[in-house]
């Protein structure tokens, strides 16, 4: 989807060579040897926390995953440009995100093992949780950015969204909102080039960064396969936010490598030829490159960050399977903050009802079935 | 002192307004306009267009950004112009708003208020007269309320804001030029509960449940029952969910007939729960099946007709006679 | 809100000088003098409608009225640029349009007099009844061209709405739609500079028109006062639909000068600067010049017309006056096309219940109070 | 013919889009992809894409440029993906779909169906598991309808899509699979109507009334009571709006026991209606007030502790008992 008409900004290219970008070198002028190590590693055990889940759903651990692989650019380099206290709205797919914002694994994995409705605390890693509805959440970073201005605060709220998402009216109406009151939003859509099985260009014809500047949002488009491009943009939009500049609209030119879901079979609508194509343009092998070529990546370097994935898949492997079912009386818990007597007589009810099968029966503890 | 509905609304707005600084209003012509209705007549000018924000024109964002500024801390309280005009924030409302406290297990709370004038009756075109509860009502995770009075109306509403629950608050606007003393200054600690029904008239014949707009017209079928020398026991609802059924029960089991009267259709209306959860909790006290008295099973007609839709004095009295076993009723027939 | 990025297109300027567009004078070189006086007895007409419907408010005979002064240009360039066959979807405000249409003033009238939810057959008329949901008929009218294209015709659609619209959801999608299709729809945007008490600039601080090309779809800003312009502007739009060219978006730039409807007070929100300025540019007048100056208007034909709007006028308020009202059971009507139980029982009951009143009491034909 | 549920819909599809040129299918991934249920695998392929049709992913313009294409003569079948995004489009359907026959005194017609993959059961993540059925059911101008097996799957949506009426077509997707014996060739003009409700196990005990996705569950209670020398009658409604209920009206003047189960949350959900209706009609028939087994007034709780939210054999059975008086019963009680 990139377009002669927009640049697509970009500062390694995929063969891993640094090129200047007049935008966005001055966003990453600051970033020392160590900083660009650790978007690589946190990539690296992205991708590593996403093979891990990927097996565990075949495993018949988790009920579904939302593989990121190939995303791990524009999650990174997206999520490191951030502050702890802006806000970030993700999707489902964000788990590499919730990742650097400090989520724990059983907490990233709850959701999909069927145990939890979410997973973290939203406001311990400023960060909601993971939003099913297509677009709802840009309503949500807006209203939360608006927020921000009635507070006088400079921190700035982040919505990620897919290039599907971009046809929902929710986010039409985000962007509306957002520009007539100058919240400090970065709409950041991760064009990953499919919505399940749609094309991205069956949602437009034309790039999706080209909506916001009818908005009066100011948008660009960056390679999301470069990390250090994305993380540039969103400091770009980011600083916009914190200056009063109101919002901005990231368009991060991805691929899905991965199914949809694990419940998703992209053979049925796409070819090998596009998944080759991209595949040459990985995210993970480009900035290795660029890091090598640069001296700034060695074996020792290496084999630590290696070693950490590991330590991070078994956490996850292990949280997993620990996960304790919730107890049934769970469901009837955080519907209402106060009383409500309807509801707590259908829970006197439940109760007294499972007492029934008390020691006659396997559903005396799991619940009839 | 006296005020109208739209008044004790507006005084209600303010008193929140001054009382916690987390609160904000948003809607479509709010500001400058002060409402279509007035009702936020001079809160634009008096806490600033920072507080009490016109909206673009977009129902689904006027929500979404709330749930926004729920999650920052705010207490947004939303007017939806019309009854008709809620349906495009329909989603932000039941898969957002509705669920995030449960979804979140606590950690999130939703302290909205969604102010909706509701209820037809005013001559209105299409779309502005609609009764919509029902869908909230149905809608776990919400909070539903209509009150029927000025006072209510304000401590109600007050009582809504301060809830940690999404509050539906449908206003009654044919009731909106109605007056009344309202006590602008008692506390809320002592004020009815806000999910408590009212006993509004006593009685011991047949009960009779209603709420927001019909509950003058009850009062007024039981005057005009009085004079037969038929005594109705009203209730106004208030909470439409939760709804409190303690006073229906005592009533019904000391009456044994039960008149439920609204202005929404009758399938799936408030009538069918009630009908239902007292049939179910007073079975051996019923002298008759519970008699609905509500609008039919149509889209809302146009205003020259729209008398033959909603349940007047006199169909209410036709329900009244039903549930006692009169021979001319006819609103409702056992074939 | 007129912006130097975007052109406002003119062909007759406010004092009633003919000049010169590049991309617009093309599309009227075919009119001849007939065609432009007929255009200005439009307006002429329509403004009268406009008067007498308010009057009859006023008089207690309509329940409300939503004037139209001030968009007679907008209005009559527009649906003059349409073939028969085109099927128009608009707003609540469009009665300027729907004279033109050749609804009857009856048909016209009954949704404000509250005796009807419609009025018009559309099929007759080839335009949907008037929409209130703001927005809800931009993706009606992109529906129907997507037939259009189906059943291989080469008419289109055309959906009006205001400035206010451009922020629901809905208006979005219907662009998304309408351009991943291809539908030969016509976008009409009236901007009159009010949605009741908010200024355009609440809705967006960048011409609207700018927002459709961020969905592939070619857009232009006419000057909606200018009758001549905006027929040229919508044949545009039209023969880029008809030649397979898809959908188009057109802000006229006008202005409401009555208020909202007659139950609104614009001076609770808006000046009178404001009002005398586009006094100025009012569409009658600078047409008036404009055919006075060529010669294309005398004494003789003006009096022509403003019997004919006399005419218009008598029908209409004979037509308001004697308007029955519908029967009881009407209610029940077209709920369904096919038979439903529960509806009929419901009527029969009404039925017996309303026979209870017959000589009995004066409620008998009315219903009960 | 042996064909599961999912191959009777695709079966009803085709059948429609050979014998009517007017229909077209509208939804996201149904074309390519053949959707995520693989229920309109192959429509594409063979229709062509002007025919079968991949969306934006946008609801209210699934069904809104739907109504514009009835507009236009067509008759559109709109596939909605899963129950929780319905909501998007929930205005369009309201206020379009449902009043536009009557707003235009019968001119325009909308024969649309909206098909709606809905209820729980499948260990799916949020919002995929909704059964948002009493909305439409409220809402006057549309009918609802939900087969629960593959022939009545297939009938019901040919008869669906025939009607000029709006049909909301509900697929209890945790019965996709379920294979049964399908006629395909049974003219529709001797098909049972599809507003009629059918009477799929007789028994003289406890009427029991479900519908969709428990019908099944219904019918295993049956089994397992009749072992223990109780007999129930289980009707599936079919139809939810409008609800026939001639064969109910008949069941319970025999049994004077009704029963109700669904999905849905209790307060307003069908069984309140169908408690109402069948009280006010069978009063005097009733030996107990009827009896609601349903899921609970909460969001849909994590797949892992659906099962205590769902009604199943073992609280249908609990409800069947509480018909029936029997002392053990928990699942209402009187207080
Ligand atoms: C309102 C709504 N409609 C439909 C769906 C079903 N659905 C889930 S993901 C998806 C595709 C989303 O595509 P995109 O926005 O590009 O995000 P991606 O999955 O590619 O990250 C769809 C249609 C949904 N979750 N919500
Ligand atoms: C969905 C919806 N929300 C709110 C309203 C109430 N309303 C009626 S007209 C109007 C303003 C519309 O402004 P605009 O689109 O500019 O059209 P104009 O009235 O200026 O012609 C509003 C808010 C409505 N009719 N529908
Ligand atoms: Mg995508
Ligand atoms: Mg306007």
């Amino acid at each position: 989807m990139a377009h002669s008409a927009m640049p697509l900004h970009q500062l390694v290219t995929a063969s891993g060579t640094r090129v200047a970008d007049e935008l966005l070198d001055e966003f990453v002028s600051d970033l020392d040897d160590q900083t660009l190590r650790n978007l690589y590693e946190d990539m690296l055990i992205v991708r590593r926390i996403d093979a891990e889940a990927t097996a565990l759903q075949r495993q018949g651990q988790l009920a579904l995953w939302p593989p990121l692989l190939g995303q791990e650019a524009s999650q990174i380099g997206s999520v490191r440009a951030l502050e702890h206290d802006d806000f970030i709205f993700p999707t489902y797919r964000e788990n590499g995100v919730a990742y650097c914002r400090g989520a724990s694994m059983g907490s990233v994995l709850g959701v999909w093992r069927g145990v939890s409705n979410s997973g973290w605390d939203p406001y311990e890693l400023n960060m909601a949780t993971p939003q099913i509805i297509i677009g709802s959440q840009t309503l949500h970073a807006t209203g939360y950015a608006m927020g921000l201005v009635l507070d006088g605060k400079e921190s700035l709220s982040l919505a990620y969204f897919g290039d599907g998402a971009t046809s929902q009216g929710d986010v039409h109406e985000a962007m509306v909102f957002a520009a007539s009151f100058q919240a400090p939003v970065v709409f950041f859509c991760q064009n990953n080039h499919w919505a399940i099985s749609e094309p991205v260009g069956l949602q437009s014809h034309v790039p999706l960064a080209g909506r916001a500047p009818g908005y009066g949002i100011p948008s660009l488009q960056v390679d999301g396969n470069d990390v250090l491009a994305v993380l540039a943009a969103t400091r770009w939009a980011a600083h916009r936010a914190r200056t009063g500049g109101g919002p901005s609209f990231i368009e991060a030119v991805t691929y899905r490598m991965g199914a949809h879901t694990t419940a998703d079979d992209p053979t049925r609508y796409r070819g090998v030829t596009e998944l080759e194509e991209w595949g040459a343009k990985d995210p993970l092998t480009r900035m290795r490159t660029f890091l090598t070529n640069a001296g700034k990546l060695d074996d020792e370097a290496e084999s630590a960050m290696a070693a950490k994935a590991d330590a991070v898949a078994a956490e996850l492997r292990a949280a997993c399977i620990n996960f304790p079912d919730p107890e049934p009386l769970s469901v009837f818990e955080h519907v209402y903050v106060d009383d409500h007597p309807i509801l707590a007589r259908q829970r006197d009810h439940y109760l007294a009802y499972l007492s029934l099968f008390e020691g006659s029966s396997p559903a005396a503890q799991g619940g009839a079935s | 002192m006296k005020l109208s509905l739209t008044q004790a609304i507006n005084a209600g707005l303010r008193r929140a307004l001054e009382d916690d600084p987390k609160v904000v209003l948003l809607g479509e012509d709010i500001g400058t306009l002060g409402g279509v209705f007035r009702v936020t007549d001079g809160l634009m000018k008096d806490f600033g267009s920072h507080r009490v924000i016109d909206t673009p024109l977009a129902e689904s964002a006027i929500i979404g950004t709330a749930v926004g500024l729920a999650y920052r801390g705010f207490r947004p309280v939303c007017e939806i112009q019309f009854d008709g005009f809620i349906y495009p924030g329909f989603d932000q409302i039941v898969s957002q708003v509705a669920k995030l406290h449960a979804r979140t297990r606590g950690a999130v709370r939703m302290p909205l208020t969604i102010r909706v004038p509701f209820g037809g009756g005013i001559g209105s075109p299409e779309h502005h007269s609609e009764s919509p509860e029902a869908y909230f009502v149905h809608t776990s995770g919400l909070r539903v309320i209509s009150p029927s009075n000025p006072q209510d109306a304000y401590t109600m509403l007050r009582q809504a804001i301060a809830s940690d629950d999404p509050v539906l608050y449908f206003e009654p606007k044919r009731r909106y030029h109605a007056k009344d003393e309202v006590m602008l200054d008692a506390p809320l600690s002592t004020a009815p509960l806000m999910g408590a029904a009212r006993v509004v008239a006593a009685g011991t014949d047949v009960t009779l449940v209603s709420y927001g707009p019909l509950v003058r017209t009850a009062l007024d079928a039981a005057s005009a029952a009085a004079a037969e020398g038929i005594s109705i026991e009203v209730i106004d609802l208030r909470s439409l969910s939760p709804i409190d059924y303690l006073p229906v029960m005592e009533s019904v089991r000391r009456t044994g007939r039960l008149v439920i009267s609204h202005e929404a259709g009758q399938t799936l209306g408030l009538g069918a729960e009630i009908a239902a959860t007292i049939t179910e909790r007073c079975f051996n006290y019923l002298e008759v099946a519970p008699v609905r008295v509500t609008g039919f099973d149509i889209p809302y007609p146009p205003s020259k007709v729209e008398k033959h839709h909603l349940p007047d004095l006199d169909r209410i009295l036709d329900g009244v006679d039903r549930a006692l076993g009169r021979p001319n009723s006819h609103s409702g027939m056992e074939d």
